[in-house]
């Protein structure tokens, strides 16, 4: 089991976690590792609704299956990101996100 | 679990069934039969469409995951209404040669981000919500993404997916913590544990962050513009009101029901996000060229003004809401209309471009005036209706300064509704659009929504129908 | 059929005929037929209305009809009319009338012209009829609507940008307006039981007093923005300047009517209250106007913005009276709204008919007029004399019943601005006889003027139709005055609290 | 008691006339027009001479003439209380008024057919005489002060179009322009008048105003202001609308320029008719002036008595023939405006109401009749200099013989009427103010001198010559002259003390030789001193004027008093409020409109950095857009 | 202990390779740390006893959608291309609005009072997991798992519409 870790661990890493990819999407300017930095998200939620589940809830699998339609929505996402940037770099010759700004103001 | 269970959930099984339909079809067809599809697809939506209006069940399924009730039927019809509409006035778009290898691939992923709509609408917790969420959404960037060889439309594409992304990232985090804070995904459940601790109300703000995206409310509504203008139009009409008219449903019910143990708190914070919303669109809106950004902010604007309904927090409000969203729709894809019909026909969407268009195009200008007056929430037209009874709406909740912020703002958005006007009837133009008669089926997509536009605000049974569904769902 | 519905259903029958016209001449032929009916019906109502009275119909309101709209909010089309709002349809009527011949030659795009001018007839009307606050202020949005493309299209001048101030300007008063009369509705029900939009239910009861303070200012500079208020004004000039002819008269003969009918209406009838506490702030800002209208029109060169100045001043001299909330100030000021109407629209009539002619409006390029086109001169005159308050002219009775009315109160305060309102007439004077000087008097100052020709037939019925209705009112007020008189009683009761005893 | 509803006919006659010429008139031969005008008029006179016959000497009941209201109809409702009527009320002033209207008027109908033979807009003239009868006979008939008003503004516009007849003069516009809104501002005062009396009173009606135990006298309120009763006020104010239209100083200005209209009107209305107005109103409420409120007539006398010197001085040194008269007009007004300040109330303490009237009674006469003569000099001459004159009396022997007539009438020598009447007025001020007495002693010898400057002006001094030579008025003209001339020499007979008096009843007349020999001496000197200087071209008049250049300076440009007004109207009213508020309004009010619009776009350009096209930029307002929320509700609220 | 000994050791590697993953200047790199990160969040669900997840942590993500996004990384850059870098400013001020986020969260989470429901837990077993899959009552996951399929349809037929070489384009120009 889980030992004499507490709750609130896991919750800081998945905190830390999502801020991480927060600011991988900030600031990263190529457009895949910016969905890199969104896998980070995702995955981050997913350790918050598994320890939850596990610390306070275990009479259901709610946030087990939660995290599991997660990971299924995240591969979706990830193939039709992946198409578009493609299709990106096809038009731009880049996949630089600052160089995606056509449109403005 | 019956057969007749099914029947609750026909609009979601109907389309689904639809939807692989038309990929079957589609597969049989040789490449230049391809645009037979469209006729077919759009007598099956009609079909579907009636079906939808026919009395059905309501009840709680898959153990209050799926929860259907009149009032969700009559959203799912509205958005039906407005897909139709849709649906006819893109043909023209369809038709031209960039499409026309991938026709029944935008209906499919047209209907399927629907789907996830009525999930999202009918959803029972937060699973099915997020579901339906991302079903509405991720094959949306597709669509947006739809035109290959324009770098716009492949730049609207990304930046849809990237920003739903993070959004729904954002929403995601804050689901987790509502549900590690109440033990629960099921709406009723979580409405009865919820209280206002620091982390609940991070929680839902950022849940709330999550939402507002999808309806563009300012500060979250950056990428509205760019994804409105890249994409291809009838794809920003889509967007712009079947998408955002689900979204605000949803959230409507969910404040209404899940959140009104904080209801104070999401009050303030909507009240001012509406002032933000409604004045940034607008001052943004003032100054664009181009229809489709134009518009885009319009619909920002228009947001704004939603959530002084969702602010009336009774039986009013929720009326309002849906109320309007109907209008709405009609009166935006009024306005779409005119702008995709003038696209696929010249290719032409600066405002510009319209310099005249009375003189050469009288119908289409017409239209376009009525929408605008229509958005603009000017009488007889319906707008003014849809309007009134959001204001009505949150000045019940006493709201009056709120209330006067907004009609200020109204006035504002008359400003640049009425360039739209001065541009096809004032401004004299040397090289006008010439004449051009669109097709039956976006004539037909047009003159729905004259109807609509005038319809809706005289007959009053349509807002009572709503009021009376509403009573159900508004339980504080 | 109720008589009132086809004061909205006759217009829009007209503009359903209008487009299926096939020229110009058909059109304005079907235009001027549909107008002319309402005229007609007009005069039927006021004999109706008075037959109604001398039967001893003592109601408030008359030819009531009342159906459920939106029965969540209570919302109804309840019309009904008492001896004011027949007053203003029958001014409507007329300057509509004199608008369609004033506009005959209309030739760019007549047929939306001629639609969008009888739309905002059917607003006023419809407005005028109303007793349901949310049908009021749905007729009220859509008269001033049309307003835009009317300026815009058919205008003169910076057309675009006159247009575009007045649309925004108004509609922000419209804004104003609906907190107003949300509130209104949200506080109709003070003791519990339904909220209610109908004006005559409302005006039974007592709104808060805090809700009165509150609503009061929001629905009477809402109204007041369309009556000219000062600070509020500035639409005014440069909407009227840049209008065509019809337009200008419509809106400043009737639109500006709305305002003034309106506050006192749906303002200080509903919230007397907050009315007297308040009045006084008001009463300055149009005593302010009155003067300052005045003053400010002395200086101008082009004949409509010397006219919309004028405007500014009568109509500020309105809601100076409606402010004075006693009987004899608000049958003056129900009887300047018409008056004012009436003889605007024959400047703004004559001054189209005079620039369509020498093609300039400025007073300084003109001279000698009187000469070459007398007709059209004789009418200036007369207009101008209406204008300054001669009697055996309408101005002349609204003026004083007004003066009269205001010097009801005895204080300081009221004595001091009605005399400062009062010396308007001699600056009224002053600027008119200055445009009737340069203009028709004097040696003539460009020699193309001498091939002029005077005015034509339907310039001169337009005109006709004007002069008559103004002397009419002049020379014989006191129907018109008692038809006013008796439905002020409640209304005055409501005010002041005291029973009301008739006065005659 | 007789009816005399009919007399509301004498207005509605002209009243029909003006609207029949003015709508059809253009389409007539000139004469018909002004032969139906003159037929109206003459139609008028003949029932107000049956309603003079009838009421003065038709018997009466009781002691004194009654004041009979012949007819009344409600107008217009104001408040409980107050209603508007019109109507007509006869007493003695009313009849007397009606008489003198309509004879002065049908003479200068007369006059004008001749005079006018030719004009362009021939029936216009016919037209707008005929509704100046009409306002002017309503004037004089109102039942109620707000009738009076009524008319009042009705002459004022009628004078207006008459003195602008010819448009195409610019002077002349200016002119009409000048009456019409000194009079208006004269008439605000009026109107404030009315409205306080009225509101304190609770009744516009004459009758129960002058009544002794009516509102007005037995409650006059108490002191209001500066000491001075309400009542007082505005009767003050009231004069302030009689002095306007009767051109008292300072309100005199409109009088001279409206000399440009036609001679004929100038008889009319500057002379005879219009101007008197203000002597009528003050006449009308006489009993309530006299008791209620004597400190408002003590302001009637002094404006009278200065306006009298003052126009006399004036008229000593102005060229223009019609001017001087318009001056000498003015001064006999203050002459009548005087007898009403001084004057009492009831019997002999009544004189002066009675002086004034009688006054009014035969300078209306006399000043017609030196107006048509002038009108005849000017006929004949093309010109209304005095410079450009002399001589005349060979050329014009009936003009010479009746304007002879009307100079010694004027000057006050037995047994011509003007003696009479200004003889009562001097006992009148004697008995009540001698400063005021010796004041008028002065002007009836300037008076004679003027007016005769004038006559020799004209008729004697240089011998000019003459592009065509002069010749005498047709007969059409020449009538009314004579009519008038013999009206000047014996209306003085008339027994007015037993007919017009200030309560009706009449009252024993004794002539006070003490005081009229000298004012008979007076005028005499003016007289003498006139013939001396201007008989024969002397230099005596240059000396003169040089050893008092001031004064003949002064006198010549009016007192400046033109130039004191149009620095306040060009000045201050264009130049200092008008403009700046037509600048403030363009600038400040619609600039602020402006403004806000100007402002949004301008915050609309400097937002649009927001949207800077980058999907990160768009993420980090959204990141920090919640957070923001999030720290605001979580940790503010 | 063990147990804790190896939470430790996980979250620091997640925390470590995730700075890595969002600040490495090498895409590749970036790409393998994030794999990571991911197989490590699979051993905290090791840890917690979420085998089956776990598992599909390790299937879907790290085999999935990592390889999708090397093979992505592959068509689109050259291996050795280093990326460029945010300037400072954009990097400073999201350092300081993810540290004002990370320390707001933080707070917010250490004021709740968790409590644990005192319920037994329920079994997580593949087969449990399966049954919940196809149950349809209350905590049952049949509705989900169908409907994450249309999504996964969409998906699938979205990235094709997107990503597939146009030919039509260029038959219409060799036409013409």
């Amino acid at each position: 089991m889980t030992g004499t870790i507490p709750l609130q661990f896991f919750l800081v890493i998945s905190t830390l976690m999502f801020f991480i990819g927060v600011f991988g999407f900030l600031t990263r300017r190529n457009l895949i590792t910016m969905l890199m930095s969104i896998e980070l998200i995702l995955n981050s939620v997913n350790i918050n609704f598994v320890a939850f589940n596990k610390y306070l809830f275990p009479q259901h699998l709610s946030g087990h299956f939660f995290s599991l339609i997660i990971i299924a929505v995240a591969a979706a996402e990830a193939a039709v990101a992946i198409a578009i940037i493609i299709n990106i770099y096809r038009n731009f010759k880049s996949i630089d996100v600052d160089k995606v700004d056509e449109m403005k103001y | 679990m019956s057969i007749y269970d099914f029947l609750t959930m026909r609009h979601e099984l109907l389309l689904t069934l639809i939807a692989i339909l038309v990929l079957i079809i589609d597969l049989n067809l040789k490449p230049s039969q391809k645009h037979y599809i469209i006729p077919i697809v759009q007598v099956l939506f009609l079909l579907h469409v009636v079906i939808g209006f026919l009395p059905g069940n309501e009840g709680v399924m898959f153990g209050g995951m799926y929860r259907s009730s009149a009032l969700t039927i009559i959203m799912k019809n509205i958005l039906n209404v407005g897909v139709l509409i849709i649906l006819f006035q893109s043909v023209t778009w369809l038709k031209s040669p960039d499409n026309r290898e991938k026709i029944s691939e935008y209906f499919i992923l047209l209907f399927s981000t629907l789907i996830g709509m009525y999930f999202m609408i009918s959803s029972g917790d937060f699973l099915m919500f997020y579901l339906g969420l991302e079903i509405a959404t991720i094959p949306m960037a597709a669509l947006a993404a739809y035109t290959h060889h324009q770098t716009r439309s492949a730049e609207a594409g990304i930046k849809l997916i990237l920003s739903s992304a993070l959004s729904s990232g954002v929403l995601l985090f804050g689901l987790s913590f509502i549900y590690g804070t109440t033990g629960s995904l099921y709406f009723d459940q979580v409405a009865e544990v919820y209280s206002n601790s620091s982390l609940q109300i991070l929680a839902f703000i950022f849940f709330f962050a999550g939402m507002a995206f999808k309806i563009s409310l300012v500060p979250f509504h950056l990428w509205t513009a760019d994804v409105y203008e890249g994409a291809p139009v009838n794809v920003t009409s889509y967007l712009s009101v079947i998408s955002k008219g689900a979204a605000s449903f949803i959230l409507i019910i969910i404040l209404f029901t899940v959140f009104h143990s904080i209801a104070y708190l999401w009050k303030d914070m909507i009240y001012l996000i509406a002032i933000l919303t409604m004045t940034v669109g607008n001052l943004f809106a003032m100054r664009q060229k181009n229809m489709k950004r134009f518009l885009a902010f319009s619909s920002i604007a228009q947001a704004g003004f939603i959530l002084l309904g969702i602010l009336g927090g009774n039986v009013t409000g929720m009326t309002s809401v849906i109320y309007f969203v109907l209008v709405y729709i009609f009166s935006n894809l009024g306005a779409f209309g005119v702008v995709s019909a003038i696209l696929a026909v010249t290719g032409k969407e600066s405002m510009d471009d319209y310099d005249g268009l009375y003189a050469t195009n009288p119908k289409l200008s017409l239209l376009m005036t009525l929408s605008m007056f229509s958005l603009a929430g000017i009488p007889p037209v319906a707008g003014f209706f849809g309007k009134f009874f959001l204001f009505t709406a949150a000045a019940s909740a006493g709201y009056y300064w709120l209330v006067l912020i907004a009609v200020l703002n109204a006035t504002i958005s008359l400003y640049y509704y009425l360039l739209v006007v001065k541009a096809m009837f004032i401004n004299k133009n040397e090289t006008p659009i010439a004449y051009f008669k669109s097709d039956l089926p976006t004539r037909i997509g047009l003159l729905a929504c004259v109807l609509g536009i005038f319809v809706l605000g005289f007959w009053s049974q349509i807002y009572e129908i709503i009021s009376s569904l509403s009573f159900g769902i508004v339980n504080f | 059929m109720n008589i009132l519905s086809l004061f909205v259903l006759v217009p829009v029958l007209t503009i359903v005929a209008i487009v299926f016209t096939k020229n110009m001449k058909q059109t304005r032929l079907v235009s001027a037929i549909g107008m002319g009916i309402q005229l007609v019906l007009a005069a039927v109502l006021i004999f109706m209305y008075l037959s109604e009275r001398n039967a001893g119909n003592t109601a408030t309101m008359l030819f009531m009809y009342d159906a459920v709209w939106f029965p969540t909010l209570n919302i109804h089309y309840t019309i009904g009319v008492d001896g004011i709002s027949v007053a203003m349809i029958g001014l409507t009527a007329i300057v509509v009338f004199a608008g369609v011949f004033a506009s005959w030659m209309v030739e760019y795009l007549s047929r939306e012209f001629f639609i969008s001018l009888i739309l905002l007839s059917s607003g006023v009307f419809g407005f005028f009829i109303s007793l349901d606050l949310f049908t009021m202020f749905l007729f009220y949005e859509i008269a001033v609507i049309p307003m835009y493309l009317l300026i815009g299209i058919w205008g003169s001048g910076p057309k675009e940008y006159s247009a575009m101030k007045l649309t925004l300007m108004l509609m922000a008063g419209s804004a104003l307006i609906m907190v107003g009369l949300l509130g209104i509705y949200f506080n109709s029900a003070p003791d519990g039981g339904p909220l209610n939009w109908n004006l005559m239910d409302i005006s039974k009861i007592t709104i808060p007093i805090e809700m009165q303070r509150f609503l009061f200012p929001f629905t009477f500079i809402g109204f007041g923005i369309l009556g000219a208020l000062f600070p509020f004004h500035t639409w005014s000039p440069d909407g009227h300047a840049s209008a065509p002819t019809a337009v200008s008269m419509l809106h400043a003969g009737v639109l500006m009517k709305l305002g003034g009918y309106g506050a006192f209406r749906v303002a200080i009838f509903l919230m007397p209250e907050a009315a007297h506490e308040q009045a006084w702030i008001f009463i300055i800002l149009t005593a302010i106007s009155v003067v300052y209208g005045a003053f400010g029109a002395i200086w101008q060169k082009d004949l409509k913005y010397i006219n919309a100045y004028s405007s500014v001043s009568h109509c500020g001299l309105v809601l100076f009276a409606v402010l004075m909330m006693n009987e004899t100030a608000l049958n003056g000021a129900i009887i300047q709204m018409i008056s004012h109407g009436l003889m605007t629209a024959l400047f703004f009539a004559l001054i189209g008919m005079i620039y369509g002619r020498t093609h300039t409006r400025m007073v300084n390029e003109m001279g000698g007029l009187m000469k070459i086109i007398p007709f059209l001169g004789v009418a200036w005159v007369i207009g101008g004399l209406a204008s300054l308050g001669l009697p055996g002219l309408s101005g002349f009775v609204a003026e004083m019943t007004v003066f009269i009315g205001a010097f009801q109160h005895t204080d300081v305060f009221h004595r001091v601005v009605t005399i400062l309102a009062a010396s308007s007439i001699v600056v009224t004077a002053v600027y008119i006889l200055r445009v009737v000087g340069m203009l028709l008097f004097g040696p003539i100052k460009n020699e193309h003027f001498l091939h002029l020709e005077d005015a034509k037939w339907y310039e001169r019925f337009s005109t006709i139709t004007l002069i008559v209705s103004i002397a009419a009112i002049g020379l014989a007020p006191l129907w018109l005055s008692d038809m006013i008189g008796f439905s002020l009683g409640p209304i005055v009761q409501k005010l002041t609290g005291l029973p009301f005893a008739s006065l005659f | 008691m007789t009816d005399y509803s009919y007399t509301i006919l004498i207005p509605l006659v002209p009243l029909a006339v003006f609207l029949f010429i003015g709508l059809t008139g253009h389409k007539m031969k000139p004469i018909v027009s002004g032969l139906i005008g003159t037929a109206g008029l003459a139609f008028g006179a003949i029932l107000a001479y049956i309603t003079a016959i009838s009421y003065f000497w038709g018997g009466h009941e009781g002691a004194g003439y009654a004041s009979i209201k012949a007819f009344e109809i409600p107008w217009l409702h104001v408040t409980k209380n107050l209603t508007i009527s019109l109507g007509s009320l006869i007493d003695p002033i009313s009849v007397m008024m009606l008489v003198v209207i309509t004879t002065v008027s049908l003479m200068v109908h007369i006059y004008s057919l001749g005079y006018m033979k030719g004009e362009k807009g021939f029936h216009r003239f016919f037209a707008f005489l005929s509704l100046f009868s009409f306002s002017m006979l309503g004037l004089v008939l109102a039942t109620n002060i707000f009738q009076m008003y009524i008319f009042w503004e009705l002459v004022g516009v009628s004078s207006f179009l008459l003195i602008g007849f010819y448009y195409e003069k610019p002077s002349a516009v200016a002119a009409s322009k000048k009456a019409f809104i000194v009079t208006r501002f004269a008439d605000l005062g009026f109107l404030i008048g009315i409205l306080m009396l009225s509101f304190n009173t609770q009744t516009f009606d004459f009758q129960t105003l002058v009544s002794q135990t009516g509102p007005a006298i037995s409650q006059p309120g108490g002191a209001a202001f500066m000491g001075l009763s309400v009542l007082t006020w505005s009767l003050i104010f009231i004069f302030m609308g009689g002095a306007g239209k009767s051109a008292m100083f300072p309100l005199h200005i409109w009088l001279p320029d409206a000399m440009e209209g036609p001679t004929p009107v100038s008889a009319l209305i500057h002379a005879a008719t219009m101007v008197v107005a203000g002597v009528y109103l003050v006449a009308r409420l006489f009993p309530v002036y006299a008791l209620g409120a004597p400190d408002a007539l003590t302001v009637v006398a002094w404006v009278g008595g200065i306006s009298s010197l003052f126009a006399a001085v004036i008229a000593c040194t102005q060229t223009d023939i019609k001017r001087v008269l318009a001056y000498s007009t003015m001064s006999q007004i203050g002459y009548m405006m005087l007898a009403l300040g001084v004057s009492g109330y009831g019997g002999h303490d009544g004189l002066g109401f009675m002086a004034a009237n009688f006054h009014l009674f035969t300078h209306a006469m006399f000043k017609a009749l030196l107006f048509l003569g002038a009108g005849a000099v000017i006929h004949a001459v093309h010109n209304n200099d005095m410079s450009g004159m002399g001589g005349l009396r060979k050329y014009l022997p009936w003009t010479h013989a009746t304007f002879l007539i009307a100079c010694i009438t004027i000057a006050g020598i037995p047994p011509l009427s003007g003696f009479f009447s200004k003889d009562e007025i001097l006992v009148a001020a004697f008995h009540h103010n001698p400063v005021l007495f010796y004041i008028e002693y002065a002007v009836a010898g300037l008076t004679a001198f003027y007016m005769f400057r004038l006559y020799y002006s004209i008729f004697w001094g240089k011998e000019t010559h003459y592009h065509h030579t002069p010749h005498e008025a047709p007969l059409v003209m020449i009538i009314p002259l004579l009519i008038l001339a013999f009206g000047s020499i014996f209306a003085g007979f008339l027994p007015f003390e037993e007919l017009v008096t200030s309560d009706g009843l009449p009252f024993e007349l004794h002539t006070e030789w003490a005081i009229a020999i000298p004012s008979v001496l007076i005028a005499l000197v003016g007289i003498t001193v006139a013939t001396i200087m201007y008989r024969k071209v002397t230099a005596i008049p240059d000396k003169i004027a040089g050893s008092v250049s001031h004064l003949y300076k002064w006198s010549y440009h009016k007192f400046y008093m033109d130039e004191v007004y149009l620095f306040v109207t060009k000045k201050i009213i264009f130049r200092f409020i008008s403009r700046p508020i037509a600048w403030f309004d363009r600038h400040v009010v619609d600039g602020t409109m402006n403004g806000i619009a100007g402002v949004t776009q301008f915050a609309s350009f400097n937002i649009r950095n927001l949207q800077s096209g980058k999907v990160q930029q768009y993420a980090y307002v959204f990141i920090t857009g919640a957070l923001v929320l999030v720290f605001i509700f979580v940790f503010l609220w | 202990m063990n147990s804790d000994l190896m939470f430790f050791i996980l979250a620091g590697v997640i925390l470590v390779f995730s700075v890595l993953t969002v600040t490495t200047r090498r895409i590749l790199r970036a790409a393998v740390y994030l794999l990571f990160v991911l197989i490590s969040t699979a051993g905290l669900y090791f840890m917690l006893n979420y085998n089956f997840l776990a598992a599909v942590q390790l299937t879907v993500y790290a085999g999935g959608i990592v390889v999708l996004i090397i093979f992505s990384i592959l068509l689109t850059s050259h291996i050795s291309e280093r990326a460029v870098v945010a300037n400072w400013k954009q990097s400073l001020l999201s350092a300081l609005a993810i540290v004002a986020g990370a320390t707001l969260t933080l707070i917010s989470v250490f004021r709740f009072s968790f409590t644990a429901s005192p319920e037994p837990a329920a079994p997580s077993g593949v087969k449990d997991i399966g049954a919940a899959l196809i149950s349809y009552g209350e905590n049952g996951y049949a509705l989900p798992f169908e409907v994450v399929s249309i999504l996964l349809l969409a998906a699938m037929i979205g990235a094709i519409i997107v990503a597939r070489k146009e030919k039509i384009k260029v038959d219409e120009k060799d036409l013409k």
